[in-house]
């Protein structure tokens, strides 16, 4: 069925109509590019949400004006109910982690620059790379429809555990249409993953240029590579648990409800599904979608950190070993997220074990990053700023892994806003980083124009500053015992910790303020920024070797030949210090550890 | 795939653009081998969570499905063997098993019904749940192979756009189908 | 920049240190008989993670001071070592001390959920629902009745579907919306799940567990402290999880004794 | 021409008063609803979890399922018209359903198809109002404290168990009655249907554990007629 896609690119002529130019498009830089712009629109629309629900937790019975249009059920008289503030957790969730740090780092991005970086014209399938991001695109619109359906969206949270997401409406508002749309969303997201996996594998394996071997691969395309194995697996799954999701709540079928429920006076007309089942087919798929977040992440800051240090990383192939290796053990972890489930203790220990050890090389890889800093030549650009925030808030969110990582802490800390703390340094901030240094670097060739960088130091400043602030103190609320997913705080422990939960939401609004600086700089520069030249960052990897923005085919018409690894930094060469991988130049000797 | 990707890295520019066609085949293979996988671990961590697993005798139409799919997977590689020389005789072995595609189909669609009769549902037990699952997430899967045979009958038409990669690559799924199929009906067969 | 970012990683690596140091905010005094364990456990990877965290910050503020705002030109330097050293460095440091918490954590695991609860452990049924806990004590004749779910109402207190018309061992059992204790006596507690999935968190004991719809799961612990404490629910469950709470009252055996008394008649 | 205007209004007023004073017509049902055997004795509510709402009663809350009074009299029965009536509806205002110190007033609310319902929150706390119906449209939102009132409506006649799932001891009914002659029985059991036209009539006692009961009542002119319902208690 694959060959229903035409694969033959180098003969489709750039289209005219602007259907086939900007929407049905089968060019991948646009395709990149509508990705990018979906989860833009993402991400402020998760971050609105975040602004609400942290509203709602410091000043629970306040009336937030106009709210109540948005949803009179939602919110009477402007006030929020519990109810919505779970829908408003589970839609941020959702929205954040499947169509943010999902499609910009890795769909975006890899869509973009994949192909240039190998040196092809295109993806293998580009048929198939439309279809992935139009199905995306539906998923996007049934999972925004729940808003609007009277029950309002699912107050089951992102992870939507049976038999709460199962049951249907006697459960509570959201659970009736809302939750089925989030099913079949989730569903569709994920063909429209396993389609661009595809892309991305055969396309690095098969369409690399003359010259281009495995070993020449720039990192950034080795990590979306790696992630595209990660997430073909991973996705693979979640679909089949969408499925019998679907069909426990629309077809009366029992894979995730058990009999003898009682819910709301009712007794539920299910009998032996196992809620546990939910459990382990989701994160099968949760953990390694954390990597599938953070390692296009990592590759393109270390892409980043290079240009911006003027030197290659102490060793590359390491890194990209690492990531691999990273990848590999995340399919062995999922265990570590229940811990506290009802699963046989034995096996609490038997997650733990690879859990602790994936630790060792996310840590090779932070520690490569500093240790490469040490004798570079930093050029302190935006992207640059990015990647060295990434790296501190990697190593911030990384080392509370050690905590999770162990069941006896867990005991303790599961369920906390400690694990909050966790997920949102190392998978959302560390990622956002990741994304917002790769925007600076890439806008140029994307758009052919700069962005200004000193809105975007600003940016970065405010912004860097900012997560510290938010997300930090999670860590200690988390330690004293503060449950997470609590619409307000009624509990007699919590009041002496609402003051910190007052300062948090100050600093959430403070931060997500400075994220319309990022946006402005976006739409102000694409029009008024200074033209771009093809290399401004003195890069070496192949994009920066075609014109900004490219033309349709990439490299027009020119089949480039790489004679160069991507990391020539810090060498003599005919342009600087640097040599561009298709620049016949004769390299140096390679440099260690490639 | 690893084959391919050797020859790439001596820095030659795949000639014919099909060959990603073939690797795509095997990545999506892989993928529909993990989705499967994760059916059955459901199916086996279902049967043990509850104690309404009840027997299901499959329907005999299931076995004579088996034979035609089987069947197909033979024609279609007396087609691929054909060289560019005999396109004609190619084609009506691909229409053979197209044929025989749909036949199996239609034979899945006549096991359903045959379970319907029996009063046996999707949401009638564990057993029956599955079944359907199963079965229709195949028969799907069959759907696509077909729509890909459409495409490959197309290209063969003329010798000009005559590329075997194409035949290859479907073939190749078809072969696969035909082995998650019997690996399913055993599965069935000793599950439920 | 370069020494502006050098103070910013300074002062967020001290900033996010001291409020740990001080344990402003921290776990609440542990009132189990397994807790200190865990205490341990928690202090030192504390220790452990809070160096890891601080020195990479410290050592990444020192480098990108030393080496940023410096024009091209210069010929890059290489660590010391290369990449060799950082990755031995990497293996021994974390390799080590994941270890250690591994070897040396499993113990407060073991405590909690391998030893099996001693012979004369009080038997008490808990169940969550959307969104309370309720208690079931055995009463006098230490059996505890048999539920029947289509038995439940809640508009008669009749939380856990109870038929005391036909069966006799439900008569005696004791329903409770507080889960009340003696103090320093093994509690064994079946958790089970009316509706949906809950968890059953309570911070001074250093206890937590979820209830799994369908499932049984068996709990144990001792008090050592007597007080009242907070029950929580921390896995989401609805519109009310927010407010799904209720209290754990340890007393002394005399006083637990008394209370059961009230309770039965 | 100002006498003119006097006139007519007079006439007007008169016309009215008349017109009032005859409407009412009719006669009356009233009754006592009691019971034999033991009744379930009700058990104390253990509202701990939200104090803001036990510290609004001295002594706790009893469980409402069977409320009896003086003389094993039963309380919260609805007795009502359920054949021979006219399906006329006269209800002008809303019927309210208020939640206080988490507990609902009243217990058993009785009210028309069609009829306004007015659902107020005077407590501190969130409550989330959950009406279980099964014949009319099934619907659960919650109330914040401090946000105006919730109102609905029911289409067709059905005894809706209602409950609040944050506080799952909070249960009360909803009588939505075809009709718009019924009554609740009182603290003492007592009920009274008034303005009952001449007719054959059947009327219909429901109490929430013990189910319904008829009785046939035919009244003619003026009269007052007296009829009693007895329910035979469980003690489980």
């Amino acid at each position: 069925m694959l060959d229903a896609s035409a694969p033959v690119v180098h003969q489709h002529a750039p289209p005219t109509s602007f259907i086939r130019k900007w929407v049905f498009s089968v060019d991948h830089k646009v395709i990149g590019k509508q990705y990018y712009g979906l989860a833009l629109i993402s991400v402020f629309l998760g971050m609105i949400l975040s602004w609400l629900m942290r509203f709602h937790l410091v000043w629970t019975n306040a009336a937030i004006p106009g709210l109540q249009l948005i949803s009179k059920n939602g919110a009477p008289g402007g006030v929020m109910t519990p109810e919505y503030y779970l829908s408003l957790l589970t839609m941020h969730g959702t929205l954040m982690v499947f169509f943010v740090l999902t499609n910009a780092p890795f769909a975006g991005f890899g869509n973009y620059f994949l192909p240039i970086q190998v040196g092809a014209e295109d993806m293998a399938f580009p048929r198939f790379n439309m279809m992935s991001f139009w199905v995306t695109f539906v998923a996007f619109v049934v999972l925004i429809a729940a808003f609007f359906i009277p029950d309002g969206p699912p107050i089951s949270g992102w992870t939507a555990y049976a038999p709460l997401s199962a049951v249907g409406r006697d459960a509570g508002p959201g659970l009736a249409w809302g939750q089925t749309l989030w099913a079949i969303s989730i569903g569709l997201f994920c063909v429209g993953q396993l389609l661009g996996s595809l892309n991305f594998i055969a396309t690095t394996l098969d369409l690399r240029t003359k010259g281009m071997t495995l070993s020449r691969l720039p990192i950034s395309t080795w990590a979306w590579f790696i992630t595209s194995c990660i997430g073909l697996l991973a996705f693979a799954v979640l679909l089949p648990a969408c499925v019998l999701l679907i069909l426990d709540r629309v077809a009366g079928t029992s894979f995730f409800i058990p009999a003898g429920l009682v819910i709301s006076d009712h007794l539920q007309p299910h009998a032996g599904g196992s809620p546990l089942l939910w459990q382990h087919l989701f994160w099968f798929f949760g953990h390694p979608e954390v990597y599938i977040a953070i390692v296009p992440a990592v590759g393109i800051v270390s892409h980043i950190l290079m240009a911006s240090m003027r030197k290659p990383l102490l060793s590359v192939k390491v890194v990209y070993s690492s990531m691999i290796a990273i990848g590999f053990l995340s399919y062995m972890v999922w265990g570590h997220h229940m811990f506290l489930s009802g699963m046989n203790p034995f096996s609490g220990l038997v997650f733990s074990f690879p859990t602790l050890v994936i630790t060792i090389p996310a840590t090779i890889i932070t520690m490569i990053w500093i240790g490469s800093v040490y004798g570079a030549n930093l050029r302190f650009h935006t992207p640059c700023l990015f990647s060295l925030g990434f790296i501190s808030v990697f190593v911030a969110g990384g080392v509370s892994g050690f905590f999770l990582a162990q069941p006896s802490l867990d005991i303790q800390l599961h369920g906390t806003y400690f694990v909050v703390g966790h997920f949102h340094m190392v998978m959302g901030v560390a990622a956002i980083f990741g994304i917002l240094a790769g925007s600076y670097f890439w806008f140029p060739k994307m758009t052919g124009r700069m962005m200004n960088d000193t809105l975007g130091r600003l940016h970065f400043w405010i912004t860097f500053i900012g997560v510290y602030c938010i997300f930090m103190p999670f860590h200690y609320l988390g330690l004293a015992g503060n449950v997470r997913r609590y619409s307000s705080f009624v509990d007699d422990y919590l009041q002496p910790l609402l003051p910190l939960h007052k300062f948090i939401t100050i600093a959430a609004f403070i931060t997500g303020a400075a994220q319309f600086i990022f946006l402005y700089n976006l739409i102000y520069s694409r029009f008024k920024g200074a033209p771009a030249p093809a290399n401004p960052w003195d890069a070496t990897s192949l994009e920066w070797s075609t014109t900004s923005p490219p033309p349709f085919d990439n490299f027009g018409g020119r089949h480039v030949v790489v004679y160069h690894g991507p990391n020539e930094y810090g060498v003599s060469g005919a342009h600087g210090d640097f040599i561009m991988q298709d620049s016949s130049e004769p390299g140096p000797e390679p440099v260690p550890g490639d | 795939m690893s084959t391919i990707a050797l020859q790439t890295d001596r820095g030659v520019r795949p000639a014919a653009q099909n060959a990603p066609a073939l690797s795509g085949i095997w990545v999506a293979i892989a993928a529909i081998t993990m989705a499967f996988a994760a059916f059955t671990s459901s199916l086996i961590i279902r049967q043990g969570s509850g104690d309404d697993w009840r027997h299901l005798a499959l329907p005999g139409v299931l076995y004579l499905n088996t034979v035609v799919l089987l069947a197909s997977s033979l024609t279609l590689e007396i087609a691929r063997r054909k060289d560019a020389a005999n396109l004609a005789s190619t084609r009506s072995w691909l229409y053979l098993t197209f044929a025989l595609g749909i036949l199996f189909l239609a034979g899945q669609i006549l096991a359903w019904y045959q379970l319907r009769g029996q009063g046996l549902y999707l949401a009638t037990s564990p057993n029956s749940s599955f079944f359907y699952v199963f079965t229709v997430m195949h028969a799907l899967h069959v759907l696509g192979g077909l729509a890909g045979f459409v495409y490959a009958i197309r290209r063969t038409l003329s010798p000009s756009s005559w590329r075997t990669t194409t035949l290859d690559a479907a073939a190749t799924y078809w072969h696969f189908l035909a082995g998650l199929w019997v690996y399913l009906l055993l599965v069935l067969r000793m599950r439920l | 920049m370069g020494k502006l970012l050098a103070v910013v990683l300074v002062l967020i690596a001290v900033g996010s240190a001291i409020p740990i140091l001080m344990h402003t905010w921290w776990m609440p005094e542990d009132i189990s008989t397994h807790g200190h364990m865990i205490d341990r456990q928690m202090s030192e990877t504390m220790a452990e993670s809070g160096i890891a965290f601080v020195a990479a910050q410290l050592v990444l503020a020192a480098f990108v001071a030393m080496f940023g705002d410096k024009k091209d030109g210069r010929k890059a330097k290489h660590l010391p070592g290369g990449a060799k050293l950082v990755v031995i460095a990497a293996i021994a440091l974390v390799g080590t001390e994941v270890l250690a918490l591994g070897v040396f954590g499993k113990d407060a695991w073991a405590e909690v959920y391998f030893r099996k609860p001693v012979a004369d452990a009080i038997p008490i049924q808990v169940q969550a629902e959307q969104f309370g806990f309720y208690f079931r004590y055995a009463g006098p004749d230490g059996k505890f009745g048999p539920m029947h779910p289509e038995k439940i109402d809640e508009g008669s207190q009749n939380f856990f579907g109870l038929d005391p018309e036909h069966d006799v061992e439900s008569r005696d059992d004791i329903v409770s919306a507080s889960l009340v204790i003696p103090m320093n006596k093994e509690i064994s507690l079946m958790m089970h799940a009316k509706d949906v999935g809950h968890s059953f968190y309570v911070r001074e004991l250093r206890i937590q567990q979820d209830f799994v719809p369908g499932l049984d799961i068996p709990m144990h612990f001792t008090a050592t402290k007597a007080g009242k404490y907070e029950i929580v629910c921390t896995q989401l469950c609805g519109l009310g999880h927010y407010n799904m709470r209720a209290f754990l009252e340890v007393k002394s055996p005399e006083e637990f004794d008394q209370w059961l008394k009230q309770q039965s008649q | 021409m100002q006498v003119v205007k006097v006139c007519t209004t007079l006439v007007a007023a008169l016309s009215i008063a008349a017109i009032v004073t005859a409407a009412p017509g009719g006669g009356t049902v009233t009754g006592k609803v009691t019971y034999t055997g033991t009744p379930v004795k009700p058990k104390p509510i253990d509202m701990s979890k939200e104090p803001s709402c036990v510290k609004q009663h001295a002594t706790p809350e009893m469980t409402e399922t069977v409320v009896t009074g003086p003389g094993n009299t039963l309380e919260n029965v609805v007795v009502y018209i359920s054949a021979g009536a006219p399906a006329e509806s006269n209800a002008s205002s809303a019927a309210t359903f208020d939640q206080k110190g988490c507990h609902y007033q009243p217990h058993v609310l009785a009210f028309e198809v069609n009829q306004e319902l007015k659902i107020t929150n005077s407590d501190q706390t969130s409550h989330n109002i959950h009406p279980l119906a099964k014949v009319n449209q099934e619907w659960n939102k919650s109330q914040p404290p401090g946000t105006p009132p919730l109102t609905a409506k029911y289409e067709k006649p059905e005894f809706i168990s209602v409950k609040c799932n944050i506080h799952p001891w909070m249960h009360g009914y909803f009588a939505v009655l075809g009709t718009s002659h019924y009554a609740v029985s009182d603290g003492s059991g007592e009920f009274k249907l008034p303005n009952l036209p001449p007719g054959k009539y059947t009327l219909t006692a429901w109490q929430e554990s013990y189910g319904t009961q008829t009785q046939e009542v035919t009244i003619s002119g003026n009269e007052t007629k007296t009829v009693n319902f007895t329910f035979t208690a469980k003690p489980y």
